[in-house]
């Protein structure tokens, strides 16, 4: 068998998202955003975001209306704390549970 | 000072990957991702042991799209100092060298190499991120856990001494750029790292941030607590450019304004919940002590200089 | 051409002549001259390096294993405590594979302080991955130094350069210093197999679990244990990657050729002392005494002490009828470390011989010549009657 | 141990320049064929004023012995006050060699077997035009002269060579005119 080169593996980690897995499932509650209310899906351009800014878990995007990514989501409400147009509520995830 | 940045200026390019092991409602990430899109791609990143290292992410993933060195707890400052040497010595002056330790890591362990660092001129910018106790080994005091804290080192009364000064100590150093930041003001906080950009030798940014776990309240409150330390006159955002303090932002504006009670703020911790009236009355008066230091500071300022502008 | 110039200052010509790049020390005695003339060498402008004064030996050791990461060539020097101080980042260092360099001016540890020579500051930190290497004199010193980089970078493990505290590192002797063309074209320049790179972005050295796991591609990666097994098996490769090193040494410019053990007439010797540094030079004036006394003696000093090259050992002690052990360290409450390393080597062979232990020399006390030869006489005159306990050589009271 | 190996100890004063004159001594003799040559100063730290020790070995082949010198060939005392603060007498060899600077003779110093060379280094080296206290480079002239080991000529070219911007000529000359006047006793 041919030697390894010497030192060929090291703790040297590649960037990829879901290192601690799919954090969505430490979710008790989950952010839903009302269209109705949100401010740049009202007036249709650039605006607010301000969910955008503090999501910790960089899992809202930056888009006209923003979509959460419940895939990553951990559920911390900080963006319905934030909303200024009070537009996301908290959602038992329970009631998700046959989706 | 350039235009000042707002959400909708503020970069879309995501440095920080979602599915990290920080905890819900981390005031570290929200500072993080912040901090990384002003500091950009061209940068080594230097981390000590804290809760980055968990956000980070453990080997072989990582939650972090920039180059960066893990280092051991001391180490933070030289780390950093061997990365500038070593990119000066392969010709490479462009990319940014950026330090980022707990307040452990910066204000305890940490000290040592950071003013060894700062007296040596190393072009470097170190971020503490405090969160005011080692969190990341279960909440014990650290030199910047506030006075009244309980921690699980200081389990019954809370934490007798004051928080330890450490921009002060770092400014004592007479480097070009001191800042202290919030989590809760991320424009302020980008801004600060832009400015620190443009600058050369040691740069600190001190950045305040809530800990949902450590500090006991609810993690959808992580942003208006962080604001109501900085309302209360608690934690000032301030910055000291070539020895001149000023302060910035929020903080600014409590100097005409009204500051909210500190103990609006305590109140909202289970940390703090150890606390007499009569230590809350102390902490209220020692604050009070402080921003009328900080008035007096100011109006003679204003009598030599005029008016600065915002 | 040859110089006369202190063993500190030979291996700054090492260092010089190996090109590092980044060179990162804080002072202590006996130590100091050597990174002083670095700082010259920088100063003057005869050495392209980054000079870094830093404010303590842990921190001169966190610039190398960043420097290194960054790809660089790095260097640092210490003795004694400041090794200690160290000593984290010393297995750090070796855990994350970078062929940093480090001599150590070896010196007795405090408490009680003493600034003078012994052994036991490198020889504590024999299990940290590092690669050991002892000198005798200033030749072996400023070679050495070279070959220490090329080994490092081979096997990505740091190497350390142990030579005598004030014995060696002041005292002047003659020494060839070899044209800088020659070393350049001896010694390949550091090309690391990653070096931090923000168009190649990684997480050096994050928290690496008990188990494997797979990475982003889904491929399997190594937990902890295999990391660590890696260095141990490439720590046990680099015994014949240095032996390989040792021979275009010694075919490019004549010297070495004895790159685990150097041995002094020892043919035909019934019994050999062995032992590390200098010493080993001291000896073969007494084993030539006790060879006009017909006494078939002979003498081998420990180049390579990590990795162990215990095969040399069996090769060359095998079937003697005695081994002695002198030592300028030892574990305490047990014996010396090299002897415990030569017994066990010589362990599986039927014909192993007598094992003796001497202690000597710790904290500076000098070590006479008659000492010496009063003690090898008696240990091989009477072979059978070693016991196996260290015994102290030299006290006084 | 070993005879061939020439044992020199200098004593001297923090200060005095005694390494600095066995530096030169060790270079001349390495490029006149001692192919050994070990110098080694007092190991510790060495204050302005207080006595030091420097010793030197030279040989014809490599040496091996690093150890201190015990029983020197040659001691050299650059301060005759030293001849009783520090005992340089001590191990010195039966028909051994002691050079002292000292304006006294070598009658003055009746040590039994032993051969004293004597040269009021100090005065010369002021005639010279050297700065008061420049003794290390004249005692190098009274070694030559005492010892016979090593040409004049050699160590003066030497001392030009060590001392380049330090009155190079003058210590040179300090050297030559110590060496004419240097006076060796009878044992």
């Amino acid at each position: 068998m041919k030697e390894k080169p010497f030192g060929y593996r090291k703790s040297h980690s590649e960037p990829g998202p879901g290192d601690g897995g799919r954090t969505g499932s430490w979710r008790v509650r989950r952010p839903v955003i009302d269209l109705e209310k949100c401010i740049p899906a009202k007036r249709n351009k650039p605006a607010c975001f301000t969910c955008w800014v503090f999501c910790p878990d960089n899992v809202i995007s930056r888009t006209i209306p923003p979509v959460i990514d419940y895939q990553y989501c951990k559920g911390c409400e900080i963006c319905a704390e934030e909303c200024p147009a009070h537009a996301i509520t908290m959602v038992d995830e329970t009631i998700f549970i046959k989706e | 000072m350039a235009s000042k940045t707002t959400i909708l200026t503020l970069p879309e390019d995501e440095l920080v990957h979602p599915g990290n092991r920080a905890c819900a409602g981390c005031g570290l990430s929200i500072a993080y991702r912040i901090g990384l899109k002003a500091l950009g791609r061209d940068t080594i990143l230097v981390v000590p042991p804290s809760c980055l290292t968990v956000l980070q992410g453990l080997y072989p993933i990582a939650a972090t799209q920039l180059p960066c060195l893990n280092v051991t707890f001391a180490s933070t400052a030289a780390g950093a100092t061997g990365v500038l040497g070593a990119l000066r010595a392969l010709g490479n002056t462009s990319t940014t060298v950026a330090a980022w330790a707990g307040d452990g890591g910066t204000s305890d362990i940490g000290i040592q190499a950071l003013s060894g660092a700062c007296e040596r001129g190393e072009d470097f910018i170190f971020f503490c991120y405090d969160n005011e106790a080692y969190m990341n080994t279960g909440v014990q005091r650290s030199g910047t856990t506030p006075q009244g804290a309980i921690t699980t080192t200081t389990p019954f009364s809370g934490k007798r001494q004051q928080k330890k000064d450490v921009p002060a100590i770092i400014a004592a150093h007479g480097i070009g750029y001191v800042a202290t930041a919030s989590a809760s003001y991320p424009l302020d906080l980008f801004d600060k790292i832009k400015k620190a950009k443009t600058i050369s030798g040691p740069r600190y940014i001190h950045i305040h941030i809530p800990c949902p776990a450590g500090w006991g309240f609810d993690p959808r409150y992580t942003v208006k607590i962080g604001r109501m330390a900085v309302e209360s006159g608690l934690f000032d955002l301030y910055e000291i450019e070539n020895g001149k303090w000023r302060l910035t932002g929020a903080s600014r504006k409590l100097i005409a304004g009204k500051r909210r009670p500190v103990k609006d703020y305590l109140e909202t911790q289970s940390r703090f919940k150890g606390l007499s009236e009569k230590r809350i009355d102390k902490i209220q008066k020692e604050v009070d002590t402080k921003w009328e230091g900080y008035a007096q500071a100011m109006s003679v300022k204003r009598d030599q200089d005029g008016p600065e502008p915002e | 051409m040859h110089i006369i110039e202190s063993g500190n200052v030979a291996a700054a010509h090492g260092v010089k002549l190996a090109r590092a790049q980044v060179i990162a020390a804080y002072p202590i005695t006996p130590q100091t001259p050597l990174t002083e003339k670095l700082s010259e060498f920088v100063e003057a402008g005869e050495m392209k390096a980054q000079y870094i004064p830093v404010e303590s030996e842990h921190s001169a050791l966190s610039v190398c294993i960043a420097a290194s990461s960054t790809g660089a060539r790095a260097f640092t020097a210490t003795s004694a405590n400041g090794l200690l101080y160290m000593v984290e980042q010393l297995h750090w260092a070796a855990g994350a594979r970078l062929p940093i360099v480090m001599c150590v001016v070896n010196r007795g540890i405090g408490a009680p302080w003493t600034v003078w020579n012994d052994h036991q500051d490198a020889m504590s930190q024999r299990d940290a991955g590092w690669i050991q290497i002892y000198c005798a004199d200033h030749q072996q010193i400023i070679d050495t130094v070279i070959q220490a980089y090329y080994l490092a970078e081979t096997v990505s493990i740091p190497v350390m350069v142990c030579y005598d505290g004030y014995i060696l590192s002041h005292t002047y002797m003659p020494f060839e210093l070899t044209d800088p063309e020659k070393i350049d074209a001896f010694l390949p320049p550091y090309k690391p197999a990653y070096a931090l790179d923000p168009a190649h972005p990684a997480n050096l050295n994050t928290v690496t679990l008990p188990d494997i796991r797979p990475d982003i591609r889904g491929h399997m990666a190594p937990g902890y244990m295999e990391i660590r097994h890696d260095l141990h098996v490439d720590l046990r490769r680099a015994i014949g990657v240095t032996a390989d090193i040792d021979e275009k040494f010694s075919a490019a410019f004549g010297r070495g050729g004895n790159p685990f053990l150097e041995p002094y007439r020892c043919d035909d010797a019934d019994v050999i002392a062995v032992c590390l540094g200098s010493l080993s030079y001291q000896l073969r004036d007494v084993v030539d005494a006790l060879r006009n006394e017909g006494i078939a003696v002979g003498v081998a000093g420990v180049r390579l002490y990590r990795p162990f090259p215990d095969q040399a050992v069996v090769d060359l002690l095998a079937g003697r009828k005695a081994v002695i052990v002198f030592e300028k360290a030892l574990s305490y409450g047990n014996q010396g470390a090299l002897y415990g390393d030569i017994k066990a080597a010589l362990y599986p062979c039927t014909d192993r011989p007598a094992a003796h232990n001497y202690i000597l020399g710790l904290g500076g006390r000098e070590i006479q010549t008659s000492q010496l030869l009063e003690a090898l006489r008696t240990s091989c005159k009477t072979p059978d009657a070693i016991g196996d306990d260290p015994v102290w050589l030299g006290l006084k009271m | 141990m070993n005879q061939n190996v020439i044992q020199i100890r200098w004593h001297g004063r923090g200060g005095q320049g005694a390494i600095t004159a066995a530096k030169i001594i060790a270079n001349t003799a390495f490029v006149s064929g001692y192919t050994g040559v070990v110098m080694a100063p007092t190991f510790g730290t060495e204050r302005r004023g207080a006595p030091v020790l420097t010793s030197l070995k030279i040989s014809r082949g490599k040496i091996y012995d690093l150890s201190p010198i015990t029983e020197p060939d040659i001691v050299v005392v650059l301060d005759h006050l030293l001849v009783e603060e520090a005992n340089v007498v001590s191990g010195l060899k039966p028909g051994g060699l002691m050079i002292i600077n000292t304006p006294r003779t070598p009658a003055d110093y009746p040590f039994p077997g032993i051969t004293v060379a004597t040269a009021d280094v100090t005065t010369i080296a002021a005639q010279v035009g050297l700065p008061p206290g420049i003794v290390n480079t004249g005692i190098i002239g009274a070694f030559a002269r005492a010892a016979g080991l090593l040409d004049i000529e050699d160590l003066a070219r030497a001392i030009e060579v060590e001392f380049t911007g330090k009155k190079p000529k003058r210590n040179a000359k300090s050297a030559k005119v110590t060496y004419d006047q240097t006076i060796i006793g009878g044992q």
